[in-house]
This record gives C-alpha cells, structure tokens and sequence, in this order.
C-alpha cells in the first residue's frame, strides 16, 4: 500500500490542541519538514511529548518558539532557553520525566501495557502523587502509559509503505513513538519502493505507519 | 589550583577506577574527560544514552557526520564493534544493571549518598534527562566534580536540592581527595597532597571520617 | 456437509470479515484456510507471532529456507513490504491493539464471549502459545471452527475448560452460520441454507438470539 | 576483546540446579550446539526457561528427553509429547506462561523492570496468585521479572565481541534473553571479525555477551 502523501494532506490533519510525540534527541533524527509544516500552519494549544524542547531554531524548539505549544512532556529542556523563559513565566506546562521512564511510557502506550514497575525517580519529587508498589521486598514506582493522537518520526529512508530505516544515533524515540499514537507520519530524505529494504533491517515497522512525507530539511 | 588542572586531576583519579571490559557511561563536561586518561593496560567500551555503545572521539574536522552525535548533541565517532540501538534499549542497558560505573556531576551530594544535580528551584530546571535513570541502575556511581562552588560546600549533610536518586552514590571525587560513601558516612580514603586534612574539612559540609590507612590521591 | 468442504464454507465466510489494509493474525489449523479466500479486491497483511509480518505462502518445493518458518514450525515465504522483528515487538503488536482481527479455532466458546482453547485438564495441556495474547490484544475476535466435536455441542452456555480470555470474542462462524457475542447473547444473523434455524439450535448449547433479520450465510 | 571460546570452557560453566534461558522457536533460531554439549555433560535438575520445548529430537526436547529438566518455565509443550508425558507422571514441573507475558517477564529481567501489568490472563487460571492493579479504572495483572543463571542464545552470524545478527524468523528470544541471564553465550555457524556487522544492524548486543561459540549445526 502506497502511504505517501503531500505535506498540505498532512498539514489538514494537524488541529489546535492536539498531542502530539515527535522523534529526534536535540534535533537529531527530528522529522523537521513536518514541524516546519506545522509552524506555518500556526495551530495551537498542542500538547508535546519529546525527549527535549531542542534548540530555539531546531526541532521541537521552533514549535516552543512560536508559542503553539501548551504543556510539554520531556525529559529535558536546558538546551533551549525559551522553553525555561516560558515555564517561568508561567506560560508553558513543563512535566519533567526521566528519560528512561519517558521511553517505557512510550513503549507502555504502543504495546498494551497497563503500566511499568521501575525504581528510577524514588525518594525524589518524580514520585509525587504515583502509586509505589512492593515486588519482592523492594518499592518500586508505578508509571502508566503515554500515547498520543500523532507521531512525527524521522527516517533515514523509508518504503512507500512505512518501513523505516534510521542510521547511527537518529533512531532514538522514532520506532517507539511510531507504536503509540492513532496517526503516524514518516518524514525520509529517502523515499524508496517497497521491498528495497531488507525485510532483517527494518527498524519502524510499516504497518505502524499511517503516511509518508518526502522531507527536505532532516535535522 | 589552576582550572584545567583542577579537572585534569579529577578525570585522572576517576580513570583508575575503571577495570579493563568495563561498559560505562561518561556525563556531560567534566567526566567526559575521563576517557582521555584510560590507563593504556586496559580497555573500556562507553555508552552514549541517546542510543550507542562503542562510543569514539571527536572527528577530524570536516570529517562530522551529522547523524552521530553524543548526548550532548556533538559529533562524535563509534569505535569497530560498536552498535547502534534505539532509547528504549539505550535505558534497558541503563535500568537494567549492565553500566559497571557511571560518571557525573553534582550540584550537591550528601554523606547518605543522596545525590542532586538537575535543577534549582526558579533558577534552573533543565530537567533531568538520563541522569536519574544512570544514577538508579549503574552498578557504581561515581560523582566527579570540583570540591566547592567557589568556596561553598557541595558536600553536605544533606542535600536541599531536589534529589537525582536517594542513597545511590558510591564514591565522590574531587581534586582534593576521595570519599567512599559508607553506611557510617563519608570516608576520605585519599587526600590530594596538595591540600591537608583541615583543607578538605573546611570545604565539606558533611561529617568526614579519616580513614586509618589514608592515603595520598593517586592520578596514574 | 463434506469434512473439506465445511472448513472451506467457515474460511470463505470469515475471509468476508476482513478489510482492505486490517492487519491479521490467523491461528494454527483451519484460520489458516483463510489466507486462499481473501477477497481479490481487497490486501491484508498477516503476521506470524513467532517474528514477521508479511507472511506468505508456503515456498516451492526446493525453495524452503531453513530460517523461514511459521509459528507452527512449517516453511514459508515472506511479502514484499514485510519485516521480521522479535518476539517482544512481535506481542507489542498483538497485546498494543495493533492486529486488526485474530482468527482461531475453540474447544469450547461461550455466550459471554468466553473462549476456551488451549487445555482439557489430565487429557491435553499444550499450553496457551500466544492464544491469550492474541485474543485479548486484537481489535476483533473471530472464532473459526467446525459448529461440534463430533455431535457434541461446543457453543456453551458457559465454558467448563479453563479460559483462554474472559468475554473476548466478538464472532463465531461456523459451517452452520454467523452469531455475533452481543451483551445479550447469541445473536445467529446468518444461517447456512443447508441447515434449518432448528438444526443450529440443536447443535448449540447457549441460547441463540434468531436475528430479525437473518440472511443466508454468505461465502462471497 | 575476544570471547571466543572452545565447547569445553562453555560446558564446564554448566551445573546441575542451574536456571538456564535458550533461546528459539520450535527449535528455530535455538542454539544445538550448546545444547548437545549440555545433553552430552549430562548434568541435572536443570530449570529450563524458553519459549516452548521444541520437539523430541530438536532444541530443548533433548534434555527434556534426557531427563536432566526439573522444571520448565514456557508458553507451549504441545509438539514434544514428552513433556507432556514426564508432567503427567509428576516427573516434571511445568509452568506455563502466555508467550506475551514471558517476553515482557524475560525483557523486565533485563532491564531493570520490577514488573509490567498486562490484562492478558485476566479472567483464567494465569491470574492465580497474581497481584491485580488497577490503572484508570482499568484491572491488570501484575507480572514479575524473571532472569536465569545462563542464556543460551543462537545467531546467524556474530563477532567476536559477541554482536550477533539473527536472519529472518530466527530472532525470536535470542536477543531479550540474552540482557536476563549472569553469563550470556552466543552461538553461530559464522563467527566474524570484529566490526564486520554493520552497528546499525546489531540485534543482540555484544556488551551482554560473555562468550562466543563456533556451533556446527544451528538448529
């Protein structure tokens, strides 16, 4: 099945308020054709949950910059300044969350899990209003699933049915998120025919994959 | 001290606490510097939480690749029998006990081992990244950072800070000595010759106990 | 009915139930025969829970590759357009709601949607598979098997075999007819004209709810 | 470094009691070698966790028909009907676990999870004795961690420094077992230099891997 579409049929999906997880760690391996389609669309209120808030011209970073973002969910935000002016001035909804505990939430959504057991943020502020729960003797956290409306992933190439490639360290959160959202969108450089990569290397799996848009700008 | 020999040290006493196979995961600033001080008998393999093993130098210049940076979003190279991997995996190595050391700084650090180093309240809150996650699942962690913020104890009592993880931290090191965290508090093993007992006493806040069989702080 | 002809009536019938893109898991046996009936018009892909999506057909004789089999153990091929990956992405994918329907057979089913599948205590204990994954992951559930063990009925009232998933099955088709789980049971909405709406009720131990509308059970 | 090793180092690591996790499928992707080595050793009481016991004269059945099996933790005995004998006969534990749920145990094993909750076995004899959670309204299963002593895993190809690549259908366990057990082997036909797998194409992890052995006839 031929998933590629224009940007304006991706841009037409987008709406104010919408959550929305978006693959890259600091911009690399960012699908940023599709964020720079969603900065001239304008849209508002939406909701982002990322590894980081990027740089204030880079990635995520430009969607923070444009003021279209209410609430963040993130592991980090102090590469971007306008992210930290923007909490502190009481405009922008940071939740903070490890980064480990963001990537199991993630996995948590795509895969059908009610939620993870994991001792990382205990005795700290992370476990502030969250279920403990005892497993052997030891306390552990309860963190529940994360999934969102859309997923914007970056490829290195995809197939025209969303099988997608990420080389080096631009995989990160991509195949993840691809697994936790209702409508997912692959942004390539590469766009090739299906059946060109091997069936061994396919690290997001098409049949996650909603669409694909040839980029232009891969950060 | 002078700056750069200040952190020299530091990276250089941490260094020997590697053992040769040992996977390890280098925080961003001074324990990067770490890996320039390797003793050369042995080989350690490190981790780059935004999703490698096998984590090289810096590139020639012009010799970038822009799809392989660090965690610290500069480029860098991966060594023969590394691989690549996404953040899920990336974590399960961290959480899952397979980092022998991890590496970091600290805003504060505490004699119960508490550790704070992600954020001052109204002030700076970048988040705590991986930071939490290493701190919680490595088999050892190391603090290394300068003994004070410029004269102020970051040794304390008790942290005030918000906490990175509660009673995780193994040893402290900093250019003045080096501290084992125990159940009875912080034991100074070693002392840079550099400085006295008194010295470090008056730049740490929490209680140090002296070990009987102190000893000068090793760099090589 | 011939033996071969009912279980081409049940696959032809079930094979009806997919779209055009569902992605589809079908169970060990007779699900199996679904694959030769999917409507030309339509595409599925199917996975195999032992690691791929894109199943195929059986190879050539000669052309079977040792490292290409199905969850049963038999050789087969793999579409363009497919993927391998392993077994926790491949139950992320049955247990995240990502399989649009899973076809299996049944000892028992019953008209709370109750399935039974995988044991008969002191006889037969196979173990579950992936059968509880598959049914109480996928969007849809379609039990595909002859209407009863040898004259025996095998639609309940209330299953007596340990479950395999409580309340999951969403449709049961059989050589005889169509009954959709409904919260008030039963509902027979297509009746195979070889058989009267009392031959079914005779085969069948839970109440069967005769649809007001009630057709004749396609096979295209 | 090097972690090729002969048969005999790998065998003499192998003792009666031990808790040993094997990678495979109905004997697809399962490591022969290592196995045969175990049968030939003869050791006992062996717990085997895997995702099935294979046949009578492929994989696992081999012990099991060797009688060297106390206890068996998997998803599915049906095409060995000796287990099935030695279960019946009380000769044999056998515990069984939805494929699903295994997969998640093995990978919370690994990495550090103190459970996952999952609602696959609600409603069945799987939820015995299993703590239920609620999250959002919604019940589940609490399900554990479970490691072993050794996995023994099978590749298509590996390197010295124990990074395998798993071709087609042969994935399976191999790689999620091998971050759960305290000594890892790896077993291939094909056993290359180091670097000659492409890191972006790694599937098992050689910084799991404690050994790596030549096999002679993977399964």
């Amino acid at each position: 099945m031929n998933k590629v579409i224009d940007i304006e049929k991706f841009t037409n999906k987008i709406k104010d308020g919408m959550t929305i997880m978006i693959g890259g760690f600091l911009g690399n391996g960012t699908p940023e054709t599709l964020i720079d389609a969603i900065v001239e669309k304008g849209v508002k209120n939406l909701t982002i949950i990322a590894n980081d808030t990027a740089f204030v011209d880079k990635g995520i970073g430009k969607l923070i910059v444009n003021k279209q973002v209410k609430k963040v969910i993130t592991s980090h935000i102090g590469t971007n300044k306008e992210t930290g002016r923007q909490l502190n001035a009481g405009e922008l909804d940071v939740v903070l969350v490890p980064q480990g505990t963001l990537a199991e939430q993630v996995r948590a959504g795509g895969a059908g899990l009610g939620g993870i057991l994991t001792p990382t943020g205990l005795g700290t502020i992370v476990e502030e209003n969250k279920q403990k729960i005892v497993v052997d003797g030891k306390e552990y956290l309860l963190e529940t699933p994360i999934r969102a409306d859309v997923a914007l992933i970056a490829a290195s190439k995809v197939d025209k049915s969303g099988n997608a490639y990420h080389t080096k360290s631009t995989r990160n959160f991509n195949p993840l998120m691809a697994t936790a959202a209702d409508l997912v969108v692959v942004e390539a450089e590469k766009v090739v025919e299906i059946g060109e990569i091997d069936p061994d290397v396919v690290m997001t799996l098409g049949i996650f994959v909603d669409f694909v848009v040839r980029g232009e700008n891969n950060g | 001290m002078d700056k750069n020999l200040v952190k020299d040290t530091i990276a250089k006493r941490v260094a020997l606490e590697m053992n040769d196979g040992d996977l390890v995961n280098l925080g961003i600033g001074l324990p990067t510097l770490v890996a320039n001080f390797i003793p050369k008998d042995i080989s350690i393999t490190l981790q780059s939480e935004n999703g490698f093993v096998g984590l090289g130098p810096a590139p020639a210049e012009g010799e970038e690749d822009k799809d392989l940076v660090n965690a610290g979003s500069q480029p860098v190279t991966i060594l023969p029998g590394g691989a690549f991997f996404d953040s899920l995996t990336s974590f399960g190595i961290i959480r899952g006990g397979h980092l022998d050391a991890t590496v970091l700084g600290a805003l504060q650090v505490d004699e119960k081992g508490n550790l704070a180093n992600w954020m001052i309240p109204g002030k700076m809150v970048p988040g705590m990244g991986g930071a939490m996650d290493l701190v919680t699942g490595a088999k050892r962690v190391i603090v290394a950072m300068v003994h004070t913020a410029k004269g102020t104890p970051k040794i304390l009592k008790e942290c005030n800070l918000p906490l990175t993880a509660a009673g995780k931290v193994d040893l402290i090191i900093t250019e003045m000595g080096v501290m084992k965290v125990t159940t009875k508090g912080l034991l100074l093993t070693e002392l840079n010759p550099e400085f006295t007992v008194d010295d470090i006493k008056k730049a740490t806040d929490a209680e140090l106990i002296i070990s009987y069989d102190l000893k000068e702080m090793r760099t090589k």
